[in-house]
């Protein structure tokens, strides 16, 4: 018990609902041990989503990681979706107890 | 009454949308209606199928699915070469069209049935079977010449789709139990199947309305090719059921399936499998023009011209 | 039976809030039946309203509007003076009390269909009309003597709002296809409009039960004022209702609409035009005490009144 | 017809689950339907309650609540000699199959009603009261020899728990309404019945596919007693009803009520009270493997089974 | 490909979901260049809010941006609706690929 | 009015959906003042939760607090869930404003 925190990286991944099937077969395999997603909907350089109806409906998804894991997870989705979707990615920094989880 | 109360509601959500109405029909109440709506159609056309020997259809299925892999190898030209649009969006916008729309096909049947007409009964398999293939044609006519496409996958993320497994699954179960053995559940799927409609078409006319942004910066061309499109595949719908020897109704019913481009599974395929196409002008087209379109204009004057053709040819 | 039994959803809802159980309505499922409900009621009201030269009504409905705007009036200068609460709380107050719940107006028609009291079908038209006169005068209160209150913006705010746009478009919609053109309409729209409201009424059971607390702190007078306050609006109404030559089952369900508050639009335009006033203590009232008072006692109070009223006047 | 075509709907959520369709069930429609049926069965079991003499139950129930206490009694043993599982886990597993199944019952009814058998209408007393003792029963299993488990805290969650809640009220709004008093909400609760039940054995069927996964882990010894479990409990049933004289109907649907395994109340129960539990086992063993076993063969097995006994005994 | 993460600000808001639209208007005239909002509830200062009805429902937006733009927005926020409103806003430190967005 | 921005931690927890009422009750007694729920799914150590229904659906709940409210929710719930619940939890470093209220 009391076990200390310590540092890991925080992904947030913010992209459209069609590729929540996609990105839980991929976030494994480049090495991410979780993840957690919730729905939203949102603004940004491609114009607003709201939402209403599946095709306009976006999530939000976490990942828990090594700073390595991070990385390669930020750039495999920069090389096959930045192009073609609407998505944006942002990394922080957090503290974790049972960091041989994450 | 020619005018069907269910377009009113289209129309109202419509202009909701346009005045900034705060009404909004919830995410989840838009995914159950879409779930009662494919069932309710399969089990409807299972029941009626029941009445039919399955073997007669096998022909003029075929043809019904021949004719209708036209429309994307006619649509695609005119995008790319007339319109200049990019491959990937020509191909996208051909599969859209190639495909069919299970809300139009629903106010079509409705429209028919105020106007007293019968329907063959299996028109509801053309249904099911006129979804994929316009898919498959527009994921090949983006990605031929391309190594390596993954089409087990394609043709899984469309069979497995939620609205070819809830048609089809709807229309084995009421091929099973038919007419009498569905009994208890006809209060919920077919009673009510023209109130959810109504309630379906409300949210319709809210996204549509929502898309005109999307329409407004795809240009003339494309909105041109929306109308006039619907209405080239509706006549090749017409010359199909004449010739197959289907009912005024059946004919009507099959050139609406024609003319109506998908906004439901179409979006969804493309956007996984031709992911460079701007799923905005597709669905902006799609939604935004032809469906309300067929619902206005095209739906009666389908049936006009059917009707008038029938008086001469048949 | 004197005792309807949807009211005893709300009962059971409350309940089940009291003892903290864990049943919850889920947000989207009362969104969807907020929809429903008021679209059936517009649906019904314009079927109804298609017996009626639309000319008539102009007089009845500006009489029940200028009489209906009495309220506010009363209302705020008791709570300001009275209750010595804040201009924005009392305006506000005032505004919920001078709108109308179209719950309340559900289960009123409801009662009275119980009774077997004819009601004047333009009723719905009285709903639609009373619903924002109130809150706009409730923004004026608070907001007179300010520079540059954004009336474009209420205004907006209020005719664009949900609750506007589906009565009156429900209202339009059955006005123009009357009672055969709605027909199948009408197995979603009108027989299941009960079991609906049932199901509605024990979420707001659950709601009002969980607004107790804000109550608590709102004290005595507050609460007084929640039951003394519909009962002076429901006495106007009869007025108005027996002036105006309704029946006994208009004039009954006139005196419910004066009695009843808002808690769905009143709340929403509220919190963005005075912002300062405390919702808790709004929708505390009218919700926790307002509601049930109408539900279990006001309505089959009002209708007693008006049968002897008529008794002696009409 | 011996098959009921609502099975057909879970067996299409489970093939729809097996080919990894993307058909998903929202979990808010869920959690609504549940509501519905709920509300539904205890409205439909109020009415005939209204029927009978409410003394002559009393001696019929506690027969049925102590006959039924046997079931945890027998399985916990099983499971943690036999099986070798973990107390916790088995404690939490007897908890399940001492408990009902809500959707269970339904499909029971259904089945009945289409083999033209009457029920006495107090079964769904019988339902109620089965509910919780196993709950209660599976606690004390686990938590035995422990100090100070807060007893209060866990009748509260089962007792105020969503179920028990709606039962209730519904069985007591059904009793106080009578046939005639229920009117206009039989549109909605008792005609819509079997078609709401069929959409959601169509999710339960998507999320016992998906269950499927915990299963295979557990093994062989789960599975089986998945199987022999409900079985043991049928004759339980059967012999308990047999000598309370209740019809064949009511025998039956006894019997598949101590066959039936809650997967509702249950797991949620177990999960706060007895958290060491895996809940992957018995959710697993309960939808994965008793669920289907009991809509497919078990019930049309239990009415032989009462109907041969019934030949013979009474 | 592999450009380099950049630091950006990221601006939570939770607040009443009556201000959903309002907001929507006013982040772009403050700069902000989109925006994700997902559905909460919660308890704060003002008593507990369980999303069970429109009025008691909150939303969580969140504003990727540069730190000028997040105080422009903290403090628009704080003179405007702070005080009749029931709001919380926290920044915190991300790193963002393509920084330019943002 | 500008009220300077200052330091707290922000506490995130991802667990079951069933803890909901349970954490709802002890977060105030462990110290915190509010926090926000939203809605979850995902994937961990313990298999997927897709929210298809109840028993399998997660949330995700915020906490803004001060450093030893962090760390005291934090061990509470490492010592009375983390052995049987699914949860995840992870601290973060944010600004705020009017910092008394946290
Ligand atoms: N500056 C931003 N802050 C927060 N979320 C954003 C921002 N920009 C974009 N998003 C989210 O990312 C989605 C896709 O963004 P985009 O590709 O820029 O249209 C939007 O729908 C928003 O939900
Ligand atoms: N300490 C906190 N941590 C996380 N969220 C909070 C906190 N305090 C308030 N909130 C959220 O902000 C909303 C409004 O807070 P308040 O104005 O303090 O009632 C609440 O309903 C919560 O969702
Ligand atoms: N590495 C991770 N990143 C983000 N969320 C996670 C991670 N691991 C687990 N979770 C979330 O925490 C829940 C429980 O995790 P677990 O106990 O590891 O199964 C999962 O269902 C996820 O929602
Ligand atoms: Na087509
Ligand atoms: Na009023
Ligand atoms: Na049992």
């Amino acid at each position: 018990m009391n076990r200390p925190l310590q540092a890991r990286k925080l992904l947030t991944i913010v992209c459209e609902a069609a590729l929540e099937k996609r990105l839980e077969k991929e976030l494994p395999q480049l090495g991410a041990h979780g993840y957690t997603i919730s729905d939203a909907r949102g603004s940004g350089a491609h114009g607003r989503r709201d939402a209403a109806w599946p095709s306009s409906a976006n999530i939000r998804i976490e990942v828990l990681c090594e700073q390595s894991v991070a990385e390669a997870v930020a750039h495999h989705l920069e090389a096959h979706y930045f192009s073609s979707y609407q998505m944006v990615i942002f990394l922080s920094d957090v503290q974790v107890l049972r960091a041989e989880k994450f | 009454m020619p005018f069907e109360p269910v377009i009113l509601f289209f129309l109202l959500g419509a202009l909701a949308g346009l005045i900034r109405s705060d009404l909004r029909i919830p995410a989840v109440l838009y995914e159950s209606l879409s779930i009662f709506l494919l069932l309710a159609i399969g089990l409807k056309g299972g029941v009626e199928l029941a009445r039919y020997p399955l073997a007669d259809l096998v022909f003029a299925a075929l043809t019904v699915v021949l004719a209708g892999a036209l429309i994307p190898f006619i649509a695609y030209p005119v995008l790319a070469k007339m319109g200049k649009l990019p491959r990937a969006d020509a191909a996208s916008i051909a599969a859209h069209y190639g495909s069919v729309s299970v809300v139009t096909f629903a106010v079509g049947s409705t429209f028919l049935a105020g106007q007293d007409e019968t329907v063959e009964g299996y028109l509801t398999v053309f249904l099911v079977l006129l979804e994929f293939p316009a898919l498959m044609i527009g994921i090949w006519l983006a990605r031929r010449g391309e190594a390596g496409s993954d089409w087990g996958k394609v043709l899984h993320e469309v069979f497995a789709g939620k609205s070819i497994v809830l048609l089809l699954g709807g229309l084995i179960i009421g091929w099973i139990a038919g007419s009498e053995g569905i009994k208890p559940l006809d209060k919920l799927f077919f009673d009510l199947f023209k109130g959810m409609l109504a309630i379906f078409l409300l949210e319709m006319g809210l996204v549509a309305a929502s898309r005109l942004g999307d329409l407004r910066r795809a240009g003339w061309f494309l909105a041109s090719f929306a109308i006039v499109m619907p209405m080239v595949s509706a006549a090749i719908g017409i010359v199909t059921g004449l010739l197959l020897g289907l009912s005024i109704g059946g004919t009507t019913l099959l050139a609406t399936l024609y003319a109506s481009a998908s906004y439901i599974a179409a979006p969804a395929a493309m956007r996984i499998a031709v992911p460079e196409a701007n799923p905005g002008l597709s669905i902006g087209a799609a939604l935004g023009i032809t469906f309300p379109f067929n619902l206005l204009i095209g739906i009666p004057a389908y049936h006009w011209l059917t009707k008038t053709l029938y008086g001469v040819f048949a």
